[in-house]
């Protein structure tokens, strides 16, 4: 299990190429990246993520070890970013290795299904109209509930 | 213990951390303390339902206990990923 | 959409970052990456992929043309290999990119399930005890039924 | 007509490609022809529930049309992935 909260980019190629070539015989290797969208105006100065120091850590920790209970894994990595990011940034990572491919996405989709709601990380849109933060969508608190 | 405050709730109450002296049993007492401060706590905690707490950096209600708690925490509902 | 068969070692790390920085506005990225796994014993020798030139092609653009139909999707990445693999080389990777992360899994999702029963490879086992063409499993086609 | 064998099927009748003179309308009445040839191929197409065909690159069954077909392929449910 590998967690890593930072402010820094990740390369998603070199990320994906570690964690896949650490593991012996999972057959299964799936990876899910998220990038900043920009506004529909298309005007997305910026987008601020704050979040939790150390609560951050205890929820990513918390939620992978979870997945590694639920599912027949062999490692899962998450990397979330924080800090001010452009539109097309990388925000987060998540990676999952697995002998059979039905686990690495379905631990995959959990993983991903509560970072969005149960990880301490909040967004601010920063625009010339202002900031908004994004608020929360019912339809990812919905998502929990499927596990 | 550290009261802290995250996101529009931090903008809201204008600073990011404080340290309180209370009495409150629970997360809804010490909720209760701090509106009677001053307006803008008010405001911030004026609709419980779009707030989250955590006590000791774990997700938890307005129920809770925060009897020997060293650090609560107020904020939105999370948007990671 | 960009389909891939080769004998050629790809790099997942160099793909993944191509396939991510060339699209604008899509939030979500998922990779799904096949390794060759070992057998219980422990001594595979080599595992050899067949393919059918030509309609492996045609049926594998024929899935991604669908996944690009059923959900909304920015693009789809499938790369393929064929001829002799080692335990731990990487046999094949679907990527897809989707404005948001339901329709990236569930597509991607799609096109393995659709890849493992309906486009002409067939997996060969070799070892020092012989060789053994791999079965197909009743579970990778009752995975069809679910789309 | 070209006739096309992949994996086990392949090894069995022992070559990947022939190209076969035939008047069969359909895949069922090809296999029936090319059973009758060996008993290679008798034993190739003895469970047909355990084989795919496609024709003309293109996954179909065994009541299938093969007229004016450029080429017919018989193989085992395919293991990709």
């Amino acid at each position: 299990m590998r967690i890593l909260v930072q402010s820094e980019p990740f390369d998603l190629g070199d990320e994906a190429k570690k964690f896949a070539s650490g593991h012996n015989n999972m057959g299964a290797i799936v990876t899910f990246t998220g990038v900043v969208r920009d506004l529909a105006r298309g005007d997305l100065d910026c987008m601020e993520i704050e979040h939790y120091p150390g609560m951050t850590e205890r929820a990513l920790e918390k939620i992978a070890r979870e997945a590694l209970a639920r599912w027949s894994l062999g490692d899962v990595l998450v990397i979330h970013r924080h800090g001010p990011l452009a539109p097309g940034d990388m925000i987060m990572m998540v990676a999952t290795a697995a002998p059979h491919r039905k686990d690495a996405f379905e631990a995959a989709e959990y993983l991903m299904d509560y970072l969005k709601s149960r990880a301490p990380f909040w967004k601010k849109e920063i625009s010339r109209d202002g900031a908004d933060w994004v608020a929360a969508k019912d339809e990812d608190e919905d998502a929990l509930t499927r596990w | 213990m550290d009261v802290l405050y995250f996101a529009w709730v931090r903008e809201r109450i204008g600073l990011p951390k404080e340290a309180v002296e209370t009495e409150a049993a629970t997360v809804s007492e010490l909720v209760e303390e701090l509106k009677a401060r001053e307006e803008r706590y008010a405001v911030a905690f004026g609709d419980l339902s779009a707030l989250r707490v955590a006590v000791d950096q774990e997700l938890t209600d307005f129920d809770a206990s925060i009897r020997g708690a060293r650090e609560v925490a107020f904020f939105p509902p999370m948007t990671g990923g």
